[in-house]
């Protein structure tokens, strides 16, 4: 059953016409890949589908309800977590309390006045945050304030937190642009054991093939606003029409 | 109509005044990011240029009149200035008369220097500090300014006519066509508009067609990327704020003769400038300008016994009633950018 | 060291009455007492006790309780002095403060003693007062009554201050007199001219030498009526608060009652620094006279604008045109420069005046003099009304022959005396106003010296400004009884 | 204790200790002593300096946590001031209803003010919160005069109706009280020069003031806090994590305005009198000044700031010239001529100048405020002691 709808989405930008008709499902419990070159209106896409941006046509269906007019935080709080391409944290909060926060967020909803209550008496939110630093390898680093990390661990913290919601979709942002080898690897490796342990849907939008063809289920192909193909990776690979849109430019210089 | 036409008038003249001290207020803003509380320091500074000057210009020595009696009863001393004994009296008075647009030369200068002195010695290391930070420190700055003057000037304002050749005013409504005596103007006033357009006009072509300015202007949009190029923006920076102050210096000169100079004219300025820069949209050249003259004519217009008879009050708030208005429906002013001090 | 006094000898002496005066081992001195029920001041006593009985080690004042707030003790007496030091009357407050100073050196017998020769009394002796040595101490309003109040208090509470003198603006006069009156001190008003702090916001232990609104409009129409003709149409600019509206008000029923008419009255905001939209409009309502009821630096603000729109050159309904600033003050005309000439208007006092007017203002020529003599100029009308409140009140202890508000009251309320300057007056005791003549002045047109500003052109008599307590610019206050404090 | 980790139950301590002691603590100097100038142990200056201190812990829940810079933060202050004396003039001189109604009418204006200007970030918003405050001082001290007093202010007179009090006696002036406690009450304690008062009003303004300071804590160390932090962090990580900031940062604003009401229902409480320039922009702008002076989005930072800009007003505005020839009496003529010359400039009426130059001084030398002045002296001593532990204590961000 497809999670996440997407039926002829178009939004344009003055002239320009950033995305036309785009037709896209992602299936529940699938890692779902959209790729594209630059400008095929990937990002575009995705904001569409967190409540950053509104689309002129089209709409946007998630587990059978519609997002379109929601906030982004009411997106959030129907189940898709969101993870930016340069990791989006509390950089002047410590790495536990980047933690807390969409555990209670997750807990309490979008707004709860829990003005007199401490932290600390909030036991099982407490337990829950360390159990997933646990898990991310960032309990060393706890009361670290998270701007003075690594761009790896602030990944990792980014994943973590969207993971803390228990979200019913991922959606990640080119997770690993400009990142150095090993740390794509290692987020490549984090992403495949939460795909394992997990039962989540991810959707994720990338540059990187090596990263696509080690992770995702099925790949979309946009170009120029358009899904060009849709299928399995192995088949993509070899589709005439993605290297076409992919490398044409390469095969010309060739 | 005339009615009409009148306040249009007085608001263009207001309009000029807060054009260019937020015009120099967005202009250190845009340029260096840096939230100047100082600035309307640097008006009243501009002002006491003129009165300075026109004190340097009577400097006196003390002649003893036996004549006449001072208040106590003793014989009047008499001051005559220096300048009657270089030029002869008539000439030495014409030139204590033009002692306003004379302190124009002087002031540039200064202000020029108080502008280097002050972002070389202090705004510098702001840069990288936060807003409140640098609210905090040039809003001290300007305390310690008016302090400064108010110690060798008093608090009491301190007249320094125009030019008697400007002191009176002309029958505008008559020019046009209207009754006698409906729209009358004063000379200086017009001068100050003009004197304002004019510096307008040069700061602005200055940044459109100097390549200095257009260096400047790449910088307002994107200082990392200017400074990668290779130019040390840094220095025009500083540049920048010499001239910012200079316009600010000027607006306060040639508002001396309008309003006589107190040390605190610049506090009254200060809150008002401020919601100009923003109404007009923070790091905005038009919009600066843009919003002074607006709020100047509506604040006219408010002023109207007719408005007033229907909305009491509505003078005293109808700045800051258009401020939360355009706010409210343009998020970022009339011409403002996204991204700009909204952290 | 003394340990050695037991608790309960301490305690003991604690449980008489707070009122009684004793000769303890120690003494805990209660003030502003609240007057509730005697069984709640019995537990504040005992936490009084718990504090004292930690640190026993004490010795005794014998002063105790006098029935007022602050008695003076050993043989100085603290006055304060309360004036703008920083903000836009700063310059006033300056000068309010050297009169001050001289006051206080005059009443210490240094100097030449200025009024205290000519002043009609003669019971200051050059001893201080009572005997005491007067010291003083000295804050600031900066015109804003929140801080005001601040400063008073610190010089009752902190300083030991049995009056408060100064001030520069109604809205501070009103809410320190109304402290003073909590307090049980005396506090001589120095420069208010608002109706209200005389009229509905009047106290018993508060005292107003300088004049008001509804005097200078009684001045004025007179002379304004003779001057400018009986049929002239007014057209008002006023400052958008109490002092405004009382000062528009006072001088509209005034000139109206001699036929003028006013067409049009405009309110100006206090933080208006440019006027020009307010004055363009005046010549197109067909007025022949503009009133500015304006004080400070929006007075000089829109006089200087007023000029230069050349409403002075005007000829409108055949007449010329004409403006009146109905509160004149020597500051403010220097601050207006040229623009001042020729401009009537009030004053509550000038140093020209007896030179120019003669021995009814005997006393002026004295106070010039000695203030001439120290500072190098002629003083304000602000430092006249504050060394003669000054005065007024140590001659009023003197006669009283207590510093008691109460006896001060008593001897100052229905006071007449001469000598001060202003000819003849009366402290009524009605509502602690003085009655004296009032000047109308016109900025010279040619100024012999930098300090002479203003010509005298009348003196209106006493009598023509006196009115009835209950005059209805002056209804809806009660003077109280005085309060003597603790 | 009070549900408080050890290190804040001591801050709340020291700070307890510090407010019941101030009447010993601001009064160093023996009376009749040069130096006495400097005691600031009277009623007056000492509620002022826990009042104002109020004002600054509510201004900092806002701009220290949420980093969203009101300019308009006396306007409450100013409604509260407003609602508390109509309420002694109209029911009873007793503080408490008073003191409640400030709260509850400058919550409602701030829910209002902060509804509207929320919608804006940034400088934007400080220009919306500066405009509305303008607007309320304008209208204060002119068109609203039949309500507010315009500018001679409001006071309580013998003649209000006062629905709930008896009729006074003649001659007795209406008093702030708590069910009969007199605000103005005080006792002396003399122990040799030196004199001691202790006054109920201060005491009572103490123990608000400890309330709202606990309040404050409970609040910093709460989710609801850690959330006005994340707002202040990063507004978009907030809202792609499933949270509203709009209602946290309301929340925020009309706490911090409640704050303000209660200040401003304090101040009437101990000094019955409201004037319009209670909400001036510079009013504003000064509780920005105290919190940032002593440290923004520190606990105790607001309370030193507050305390640091009341006194400075308060007591060096009153050193005149002839307190300096008594100071430097001792000196050759000379040389007191030229020390008086030199500081003249800076005490009394030159005391806008001291301010001045200390804000520069503090802004320019200690960018964390006097919280960090104060840190940098402990570590230097802990340096002494080679301790290297207090590493954490200073650098906890919530602090």
């Amino acid at each position: 059953m497809a999670i996440l709808e997407i039926k002829d989405v178009g939004k344009r930008f003055g002239g320009l016409q950033a995305l036309g008709n785009v037709n896209l499902n992602v299936e529940e419990n699938t890692v779902h890949a959209i790729i594209g070159p630059n400008g095929a209106g990937k990002s575009t896409l995705l904001n569409c589908l967190v409540g950053k941006l509104i689309p002129d046509t089209g709409s946007v269906m998630f587990d059978g309800q519609s997002v379109l007019g929601r906030k982004p935080f009411e997106i959030n709080q129907m189940g898709i977590s969101r993870v930016f391409q340069t990791p989006e944290i509390f950089g002047d909060l410590t790495v536990m309390e980047n933690m807390l926060i969409p555990c209670f967020a997750k807990r309490d909803g979008a707004f709860r006045m829990h003005a007199i209550e401490s932290i600390a008496d909030e036991k099982d939110i407490v337990g829950k945050a360390e159990k997933m630093l646990e898990d991310m390898n960032l309990i060393d680093k706890r009361t670290m304030q998270s701007s003075s990390m690594s761009r790896g661990d602030k990944r990792r913290l980014e994943i973590a937190m969207c993971l803390a919601q228990d979200p019913r979709l991922l959606l990640l942002d080119e997770p690993t642009a400009g990142m150095a080898r090993a740390d794509t690897n290692n987020t490549i490796d984090l992403l495949k054991q939460i795909k394992d342990e997990r039962d989540i849907t991810i959707a994720i939008i990338e540059h990187d093939m090596h990263v696509v063809f080690s992770l995702a289920d099925r790949i979309t192909v946009l170009a120029q606003g358009t899904p060009l193909v849709e299928d399995t990776p192995d088949k993509i690979k070899g589709h005439p029409k993605v290297r076409e849109a992919y490398l044409g430019e390469s095969q010309d210089a060739a | 109509m005339d009615a009409i036409l009148l306040q249009i008038l007085n608001g263009l003249d207001k309009g000029s005044a807060y054009a260019l001290i937020a015009l120099g207020l967005t202009l250190i803003f845009g340029t260096l990011g840096v939230v100047n509380f100082a600035h309307g320091a640097l008006f009243m500074i501009g002002a006491f240029c003129a009165v300075t000057f026109s004190k340097m210009l009577s400097f006196s020595h003390i002649v003893v009149d036996e004549t006449k009696k001072d208040f106590l009863g003793n014989p009047l001393k008499v001051e005559v200035p220096y300048i009657h004994d270089l030029f002869g009296v008539t000439t030495g008075d014409a030139i204590i008369d033009w002692a306003v647009p004379l302190s124009i030369l002087f002031t540039i200068p200064v202000m020029i220097g108080i502008g280097f002195i002050m972002e070389r010695g202090l705004i510098k290391h702001f840069y990288h500090r936060p807003h409140a930070d640098q609210i905090l420190v040039t809003f001290g700055l300007a305390i310690v300014l008016q302090e400064v003057i108010k110690y060798f000037y008093g608090a009491n304002p301190i007249p320094t006519p125009a030019p008697a050749a400007f002191a009176g005013s002309f029958d505008f409504g008559a020019m046009l066509g209207f009754e006698a005596n409906n729209i009358i103007y004063p000379y200086w006033r017009l001068v100050y508009f003009a004197f304002a357009a004019v510096i307008i006009g040069a700061v602005f072509a200055f940044l459109q067609f100097t390549t200095f300015g257009m260096v400047v202007r790449a910088g307002m949009a994107d200082r990392e990327t200017v400074g990668l190029l290779g130019i040390d923006i840094d220095k025009r920076f500083t540049i920048m704020f010499g001239i910012a102050a200079a316009v600010a210096g000027l607006a306060g000169v040639m508002y001396a003769p309008i309003n006589s100079p107190n040390y605190h004219m610049g506090m009254d300025f200060l809150v008002l400038s401020f919601v100009v820069v923003v109404v007009g949209g923070m790091g905005s050249l038009p919009g600066a300008v843009l919003a002074g003259f607006l709020l100047g004519i509506l604040e006219s217009f408010a002023s109207m016994a007719v408005v007033l008879e229907f909305i009491p009050g509505i003078n005293q708030i109808i700045i800051y009633l258009v401020a939360i208005i355009i706010l409210l429906t343009r998020p970022r002013g009339l011409m403002g950018r996204k991204g700009v001090m909204e952290d | 060291m003394e340990f050695r006094f037991p608790v309960d000898t301490a305690f003991a002496h604690l449980c008489r009455t707070a009122g009684e005066e004793s000769a303890g081992v120690f003494t805990i001195r209660e003030e502003f007492m609240s007057f509730s029920n005697p069984t709640r001041r019995g537990l504040i006593k005992t936490g009084a006790i718990a504090s004292a009985s930690i640190a026993l080690p004490t010795y005794l004042r014998a002063d105790g309780h006098t029935g007022f707030t602050n008695a003076p003790q050993g043989d100085t007496v603290t006055l304060g002095f309360n004036v703008p030091q920083s903000g836009p009357y700063a310059d006033e407050g300056a000068d309010e403060l050297r009169a001050f100073e001289l006051a206080v050196e005059h009443l210490n017998g240094e100097g030449d003693g200025g009024m205290m020769q000519t002043f009609s009394s003669k019971a200051l002796d050059g001893t201080g007062i009572l005997g005491k040595k007067v010291q003083f101490v000295t804050g600031d309003t900066q015109t804003k009554s929140d801080a005001a109040r601040a400063s008073a208090k610190s010089m009752i509470e902190k300083d030991g201050a049995v009056m408060i003198s100064g001030g520069s603006s109604s809205g501070v006069a009103v809410a320190v007199q109304a402290l003073c009156q909590e307090a049980g001190i005396i506090f001589m008003a120095g420069l208010t001219h608002s109706n209200d702090t005389t009229g509905k916001d009047k106290r018993a232990n508060g005292f107003r030498h300088f004049f008001n609104s509804y005097m200078s409009g009684a001045a004025l129409a007179p002379i304004l009526a003779n001057e400018y003709g009986a049929d002239r149409k007014a057209y008002h600019l006023t400052a958008d608060y109490n002092w405004g509206y009382t000062t528009e008000e006072a001088v509209r029923s005034s000139t109206e009652a001699l036929g003028w008419e006013t067409v049009n009255a405009v309110k100006t905001p206090l933080t208006a620094t440019d006027f020009s939209a307010y004055i363009a409009p005046v010549i197109q309502s067909g007025a022949d006279v503009l009133v500015l009821n304006h004080y400070g630096g929006n007075m000089v603000n829109s006089l200087t604008n007023a000029v230069q729109f050349g409403l002075r050159g005007q000829t409108v309904n055949g007449k010329k045109f004409e403006i009146v600033v109905p509160l004149y003050s020597e500051l403010m005309a220097r601050g207006a420069g040229a623009n001042i000439k020729g401009i009537i208007g009030s004053q509550n006092w000038d140093w020209s005046l007896e030179d120019k007017l003669g021995a009814r203002y005997t006393g002026t020529n004295a106070f010039v003099q000695s203030f001439g003599t120290k500072y190098g100029f002629p003083p304000s009308q602000a430092a006249h009304t504050c060394y003669v409140q000054t005065l007024l009140y140590a001659d009023a202890v003197t006669r009283a022959g207590s510093f008691n508000p109460c006896a001060v009251v008593e001897a100052l309320a229905g006071f007449e005396f001469d000598g001060l300057g202003n000819g003849p007056t009366l402290y009524r005791a009605d509502d602690h106003q003085c009655f004296k003549d009032v000047l109308v002045v016109k900025g010279k047109e040619n100024p012999e010296n930098q300090y002479d500003l203003v010509e005298i052109v009348e003196v209106t008599p006493a009598e023509q400004v006196t009115y009835a307590p209950d005059h209805p610019q002056f209804s809806g206050g009660s003077l109280g009884t005085c309060n003597p404090g603790a | 204790m009070f549900g408080l980790n050890k290190k804040d139950g001591g801050l709340l301590l020291i700070v307890a200790f510090l407010a019941l002691a101030a009447p010993f603590i601001l009064n160093p100097f023996p009376e009749g002593s040069a130096m006495a100038q400097f005691n600031a142990g009277y009623p007056d200056l000492m509620q002022r300096l826990v009042i104002f201190g109020i004002f600054a812990i509510g201004f900092n829940i806002l701009f220290g946590l949420t980093g969203y810079l009101s300019f308009g933060h006396a306007a409450f202050l100013g409604v509260g001031s407003y609602a508390a004396i109509w309420m002694m003039k109209l029911l009873t001189m007793n503080v408490i209803p008073a003191i409640v109604v400030s709260i509850a009418i400058a919550g409602l204006f701030s829910l209002l003010v902060g509804w509207i200007s929320l919608r804006r970030s940034g400088i934007y918003f400080s220009i919306l919160t500066l405009a509305f405050a303008q607007m309320s001082y304008a209208l204060a001290y002119s068109v609203l005069t039949p309500i507010t007093g315009g500018e001679t202010g409001l006071q309580p007179k013998y003649n209000d109706p006062r629905i709930l009090d008896a009729a006074l006696e003649p001659g007795q002036s209406p008093r702030a009280n708590l069910f009969g406690l007199d605000m103005k009450a005080s006792s002396e304690l003399e122990i040799g020069n030196w004199i001691f008062t202790f006054n109920t009003g201060y005491y009572i303004a103490a123990i608000v003031m400890l309330l709202s300071f606990y309040l404050s804590i409970r609040i910093f160390r709460s989710p609801f806090g850690m959330m006005l932090r994340a707002v202040k962090s990063n507004q978009q990580r907030m809202n792609y994590t499933g949270l509203n900031t709009r209602p946290y940062t309301l929340a925020a604003f009309v706490i911090s305005g409640m704050y303000a009401g209660l200040a401003g229902g304090l101040l009437v409480a101990m000094d019955t009198q409201v004037g319009a320039e209670r909400m001036f922009w510079t009013a504003s702008g000064e509780v920005v000044l105290m919190t940032i002076l002593g440290g923004a989005g520190t606990l105790i930072g607001p309370v030193l700031g507050a305390g640091f800009i009341k006194y400075m007003e308060n007591i060096v505005s009153k050193i005149n010239k002839s307190v300096l020839e008594q100071w430097f009496a001792f000196m050759p003529d000379g040389i007191e001529d030229i020390m008086i010359t030199l500081i003249y400039p800076f005490v009394g009426k030159g005391w806008h100048l001291t301010l001045g130059l200390l804000f520069m001084l503090v802004v320019i030398f200690l960018p964390g405020g006097l919280v960090e002045g104060g840190q940098r002296i402990g570590k230097a001593f802990s340096r002494k002691k080679a301790s290297d532990d207090t590493t954490d204590a200073t650098k906890t961000p919530a602090e």
